[in-house]
C-alpha cells in the first residue's frame, strides 16, 4: 500500500500576502465582530461563542428570532441584529457555518418563553448544524424551536436527489419580515408561517465578476478569465453553473431575471420587492444600473415593484458581481416589511 | 494491537489523523476550493487541533470516553458540513465500543460500522454521492470481510486503508449529489471529493497507530503523510 | 516646428474589456440615475440636469442645501438626498466636478425663499464649477447662496501654494449635519455655521489596497504592486503621497490616525464621531477590523467614541482600501446628528 | 487670414481643435492619469463635440457670437477645473473681440490675452505652477512679441505655437502648485501637465485654421494629430 505525497501547490506556500486589511487570517471574524460591538451600543457581543445580540434580552413573551452562518457574508447576519429583526446572529468562520454550541447559547440567550425560530440558509453544514443545535437546546432547556430553511437560489437545481437550492438573498428579506411578525408579538407557529410563506414567494439568482479570496486561503476560489464571468453563483466563493463571455448590465439582468421569473412563476399584476444586490465588490453605482436594467425588464412583464432594496446585504467578501432576488408581496409582508427596524445594516420607522 | 486496541492506541489514531490533516491541510482545501468553498482544510485542521489538545482532559480514560470526547471536540469546533459529519461519527463510534478494555477487534470493527451509521443518518448519503461515505463504507466492509476471512488486524486494518484510498479515487468521476458539489451537478465531475480525501487520511491513521505492532506504530508516527511505501 | 504624433499607449487600443455592471461607459451616469429613480419614490430625478432631488420641493421657508461633484462616489450624494439631508444632488461625470448649469438649477429647484447652502468639496473643478453656478443663480433668480467648502484630507499638505487640501469623508457628516439644521428651522447664516464647525472640527485620511477603474478609461487608473498601498489617497483615483509595503490593519489604523490625531489636535476626553468608510472594493467584514482598531487607538488617547459610522459611505468606485474621519462633537452636533434622516443611504428617526 | 480673421476663420480654429482633442484624447487621460484623475481626455472630447455641434446654432454671424458660444457651451459641458477655465478664456475672449469683421491681428491678439487674464482670474495660477497657464502664457507673449516686430500674421502664429509646445513641455518638471497635481507635491514632477498639454492644441489649431492662406489651412486641417512637420 503506497501513501502519495500529495504536493502543497506553489501559490500557497510561504505566507501569502493579501490585499485586506486584516491581521492575522485567523483573527478575522473574533476581531471584526470586537468592531461591531465597538461601534454599535445597542449590540452586545459573546466573543467566546460568537454571537451579536440583543443588548435587551430576552424579551419576555416575544418570540426570539435567531440566524448565522459562516463569516464573510456582512452586513448578513451580525448587521441584522437589533430591534424588528434577529435576536441574535451566530458568526461560524468564514463561508463555514457555526456549530451546534453557538446555536444552543444563542437559543439560550434570546428565548423569551414563546420560543425560538431558526433562520437557516440551506446549505447541508448549517442545516445539520442548526439541527444539533436545536436537538442540544431541546435536551437542555426544553426551549421551543422552529426552523425555516430558505433555499431561492433559482441558479440550483432542486431535486430530492440533490442538497437542494441555496439559501441567498431571501434571508435577508426573511430575517426584516420575521423580525417585525416577531416584535408584533405573533406567536412562534405564526411567524414561522410568514418565514416560510416569504421563502415560498421569493427567488434568486446571482453572477460574479471575479471570484473572491478567503482570508485562510489567501488567493483568489477560482480563476475568472478577464473577459468572462460566472452565472449562478453562490455567496461562498463556490464556482456557478455556467461560465460565460462578459456582457452588458442589459444582458446580465435578462439573464437573471429569466429563470427567476419563470420559476414561482411570477405574473403580470404581482406586487414585488426587487433586491439588487451587491457581493462585496461591487460599486453602488453598478447597482443602480442594474436596478433600472431589472426594473424595465419587470415592467415589460407587468410586475409592480412595490418595495427595493439596492445594496450589499448578503455578500461574498470581495467579490464583484450582483444578485437578483424577487420576493412577491402581500398586504401582511409589505406591513412587515414597513415596520420599524433598527439595526446596522437596515435600518427605519425608529 | 494484536491484543486489542488500548486507549493509548486511540489517542494515537486521532493523532496520527491530527498529523495528517495538518500536513495535508492545503491540499485538501484546494479539492474543496475547485467543487465547493476552500475551507475544507481549514476545517478539519481547526477541529483536530482543538481535538489533540483535548485528549489532555481529565477523565478520558476508558476507549469510549476518549471517542467521544473527539466527536464532541470536532462537533463544537469545526462546523461546516464535516463537522457534525465526523464529529456523529466519533460520538456513535464510542457509544458502541463499550467497556472492554484493551478493545478487540471486532468490537472495534463494529464501533467504527456504527459511526458509519451516524454519518449515514445524519447527512443521507448514499453509495455515489460523492461524500466522505464514498471513502469510509468501502473501507469498513474491506474491514469487516478480511476480519471475517480471519486475517489478523495489522493485515484487515491496511486492506480499509487501501479500499478507503480506493474509494477516494473513485469520487473523481462522481457527480455530485450531496453537499456543496452538488451546486455545481456535471461540473463536479473530475474532481476528487475532498471529504473522502480526508476520510481515507482517518483510515490511513489507523494503519499507523493501529495497523502494525506497538513499536512500528509509535515510530513511524510522525511522518504522517510522508509515507511512501506499504 | 514640429507636431508631435503621440502614440496611443497599447493598453487603450480597442475596446477595453472592462469587469463591471455596465452598459456603454458614456451612459452609466444617466443610467444610474435612472436605477435611483426607479429604486426610490421619495426621490425625483432631473435627466437633464443629472440632478436628484426631493419630491417635495421647494419646502417654503426652509434653507435649501445642496451638494454635487463628480459621480462613482456612491452614495454620496444622490444617496443622501432625502428629509433631514440634501435637497438636491448633481451629479458629474465619473470623477469630474458637475457644471454651473447643474447647480443653477439645482438651486432653483431647492430655494424656498431662506436662501441655498452649497456644500463643494475642495477640489479646483468642484470650487469653480460651483462659484459660477452661483454667480448665475445671484443673477437669474437672486437667490442667496452661501457656499461651505469642505477640506478635511490631512494626506495634503494645506498650503497658500497649493489647491489646498481634499474634501473628503467629512463631507458626509456635514451634509447630514448641516441638512438636520436646516430641517429645523435655522436660519441661512446659522446652517452655514454649522456647517464650518463641522468642517473645523473635522479630519479625514485614507488608505487604498488597490487602483480603481473609471469606466470610461476602462484600466486600473495607477498599478500597484502586489505587496504594496497607496497611502493618502483621496477619492478620485489620484495616486496618494506614498507608496508604502503592505501592513496589518492595526499599523494601517495607526498610520492613518497619528497624523488626524495631531492635525486637530484631538486631545484626550473629546467626544468623536469616528467614521471607517470603506472605498468600494473592500468587504464590510474588513472595515469592523479597522473600526476595532481604530477604537482601540482612540481608547488609548482617551478619545472618547460617542457615534460611529461604518460602511461605503465616499467611494472611488471599486477601489479597495478604507478612510477615517474623526468628528469632535458637541451637543450641537450630536443632537443634529441624532435628529431624523430618510435617505437611500442614512436613514434613522423616521 | 493676412487682412484678419473672419467668422469662418475662427470657427474652423474650433472645429481643428476638435479633431486634435479627439486624436489626442487617450494621451490626456493617460497624462491625467498620472498626476490626477484620468479624465482630462475624455472631459475635453465631451466639451468640443458640444462645441462643434452648437456651431450649427442659428444666430453665431459674428467673430464674438462664436466665441462666447464655445465658451458657453465648454462651461456647460466640460465640468472637472478644465470647464470653467477654458469656458472662461472663451467668453472673456469673445468679449474682448469687439465688432470688427473680420478681426484684425492685434485685435485677436488682444482677446486671446483678455482669455488668459480670465484663466488667471478664475483659477488664481502663477507662471510655474504646472498649470495650463505655463503654455498659455508664453504663447501669448510669444505672439505679441512677433506682432510688435513686425512679423507677418502666419509667422507670429506660429512662433506662438512653438512657445505653447515648449511650454508644455517645461511642466513636465515642475512641482505642481495648482489643481489636482498639487496633492502629490514631489511626485508630480516628471510628468507632463494635461492642461498644458490641450492647451498647446488650441494654439496649434490656430495654425491650422489661421496660420497660413486659406487653401492650406482648409485642406491640412484634416490631419489634426498627425502633423509632422511645420
Ligand atoms: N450529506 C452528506 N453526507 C456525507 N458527507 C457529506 C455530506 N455533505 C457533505 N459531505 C462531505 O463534506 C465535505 C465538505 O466538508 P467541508 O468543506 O468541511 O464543509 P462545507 O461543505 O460545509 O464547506 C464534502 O467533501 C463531503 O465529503
Ligand atoms: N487653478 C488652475 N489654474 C489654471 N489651470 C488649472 C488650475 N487647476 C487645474 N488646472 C488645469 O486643469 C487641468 C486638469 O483638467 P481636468 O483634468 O479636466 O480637470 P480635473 O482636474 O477637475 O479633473 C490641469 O492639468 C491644469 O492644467
Ligand atoms: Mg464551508
Ligand atoms: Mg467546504
Ligand atoms: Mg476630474
Ligand atoms: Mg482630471
Amino acid at each position: 500500500m503506497v501513501f502519495v505525497t500529495w504536493e502543497v501547490p506553489a501559490i500557497l506556500e510561504g505566507t501569502a500576502v493579501m490585499k485586506k486589511l486584516i491581521n492575522a487570517a485567523e483573527d478575522v471574524v473574533t476581531e471584526a465582530l470586537q468592531g461591531i460591538e465597538a461601534a454599535h451600543p445597542d449590540l452586545r457581543v459573546d466573543l467566546v461563542n460568537k454571537i451579536v445580540y440583543r443588548g435587551d434580552l430576552p424579551r419576555s413573551g416575544k418570540v426570539g428570532v435567531i440566524s448565522g452562518g459562516g463569516s464573510g457574508h456582512e452586513p448578513m447576519h451580525g448587521g441584522f441584529v437589533g430591534l424588528g429583526m434577529l435576536d441574535a446572529a451566530c458568526a461560524g468562520e468564514v463561508f463555514t457555518s457555526p456549530v451546534p454550541d453557538q446555536m444552543l447559547a444563542a437559543t439560550k440567550l434570546v428565548d423569551g418563553g414563546a420560543g425560538v425560530l431558526h433562520v437557516v440558509k440551506n446549505y447541508t453544514g448549517d442545516v445539520m448544524n442548526f439541527e444539533m443545535g436545536a436537538e442540544l437546546a431541546a435536551a437542555e432547556t426544553g426551549a421551543r424551536v422552529v426552523a425555516v430553511v430558505t433555499d431561492d437560489d433559482v441558479a440550483v437545481q432542486d431535486s430530492t436527489w440533490t442538497a437542494g437550492r441555496r439559501g441567498v438573498g431571501v434571508t435577508v428579506l426573511l430575517e426584516k419580515i420575521a423580525g417585525a411578525a416577531a416584535e408584533q408579538g405573533r406567536s412562534l407557529d405564526e411567524v414561522a408561517d410568514v418565514a416560510r410563506t416569504v421563502n415560498a414567494n421569493g427567488r434568486s439568482m446571482g453572477l460574479a465578476l471575479t471570484s473572491c479570496t478567503v482570508p485562510a486561503v489567501g488567493h483568489p476560489t477560482f480563476d475568472l478569465g478577464e473577459d468572462e464571468m460566472e452565472l449562478g453563483v453562490g455567496i461562498h466563493g463556490e464556482p456557478g453553473r455556467e461560465r460565460i463571455p462578459l456582457a452588458p448590465a442589459r444582458d446580465i439582468a435578462a439573464l437573471l431575471l429569466e429563470p427567476i421569473l419563470a420559476d414561482l412563476p411570477f405574473r403580470a399584476g404581482d406586487d414585488v420587492l426587487c433586491f439588487v444586490n451587491g457581493l462585496g465588490g461591487t460599486p453602488l453605482l453598478e447597482l443602480y444600473i442594474m436596478f433600472n436594467e431589472v426594473s424595465k425588464i419587470l415592467s415589460g412583464h407587468g410586475v409592480r415593484i412595490a418595495r427595493s432594496l439596492v445594496g450589499n446585504y448578503i455578500t461574498s467578501l470581495d467579490m464583484a458581481g450582483t444578485s437578483v432576488t424577487l420576493l412577491r408581496m402581500d398586504d401582511d409582508l409589505l406591513s412587515l416589511w414597513d415596520a420599524p427596524v433598527k439595526t446596522p445594516a437596515l435600518r427605519w420607522g425608529i | 494491537m494484536t491484543n486489542g486496541a488500548t486507549v493509548e492506541d486511540l489517542r494515537e489514531w486521532v493523532r496520527a489523523f491530527a498529523r495528517r490533516i495538518e500536513s495535508n491541510k492545503d491540499l485538501l482545501t484546494e479539492l474543496d476550493a475547485a467543487i465547493g468553498d476552500a475551507d475544507h482544510g481549514a476545517n478539519m485542521h481547526r477541529g483536530l487541533t482543538a481535538v489533540v489538545a483535548a485528549l489532555g482532559d481529565p477523565g478520558l480514560d476508558t476507549p469510549a470516553a476518549v471517542v467521544k470526547k473527539v466527536g464532541m471536540t470536532l462537533v463544537s469546533t469545526v462546523g461546516g458540513a464535516s463537522g457534525p459529519l465526523y464529529g456523529t461519527f466519533f460520538l456513535r463510534m464510542g457509544g458502541a465500543l463499550g467497556d472492554a478494555q484493551p478493545v478487540p477487534p471486532e468490537t472495534l470493527a463494529a464501533a467504527l460500522r456504527a459511526g458509519l451509521d451516524g454519518v449515514v443518518a445524519r447527512g443521507k448519503a448514499e453509495a455515489g454521492d460523492k461524500t466522505m461515505y464514498d471513502a469510509l463504507a468501502p473501507a469498513l466492509d474491506a474491514l469487516d470481510e478480511a476480519l471475517a476471512a480471519g486475517e489478523p488486524w495489522p493485515a484487515a486494518v491496511r486492506a480499509a486503508a487501501a479500499a478507503a484510498e480506493a474509494g477516494r479515487d473513485a469520487t473523481t468521476p462522481m457527480t455530485a449529489r450531496k453537499g456543496r458539489a452538488s451546486y455545481l451537478g456535471e461540473r463536479s465531475v473530475g474532481h476528487q471529493d475532498p471529504g473522502a480525501a480526508s476520510t481515507a487520511l482517518l483510515i490511513a491513521s489507523a494503519v499507523d497507530a493501529l495497523g502494525a505492532d506497538r513499536e512500528r506504530s509509535t515510530t513511524t508516527a510522525g511522518a504522517a503523510g510522508d509515507d511512501s511505501a506499504p
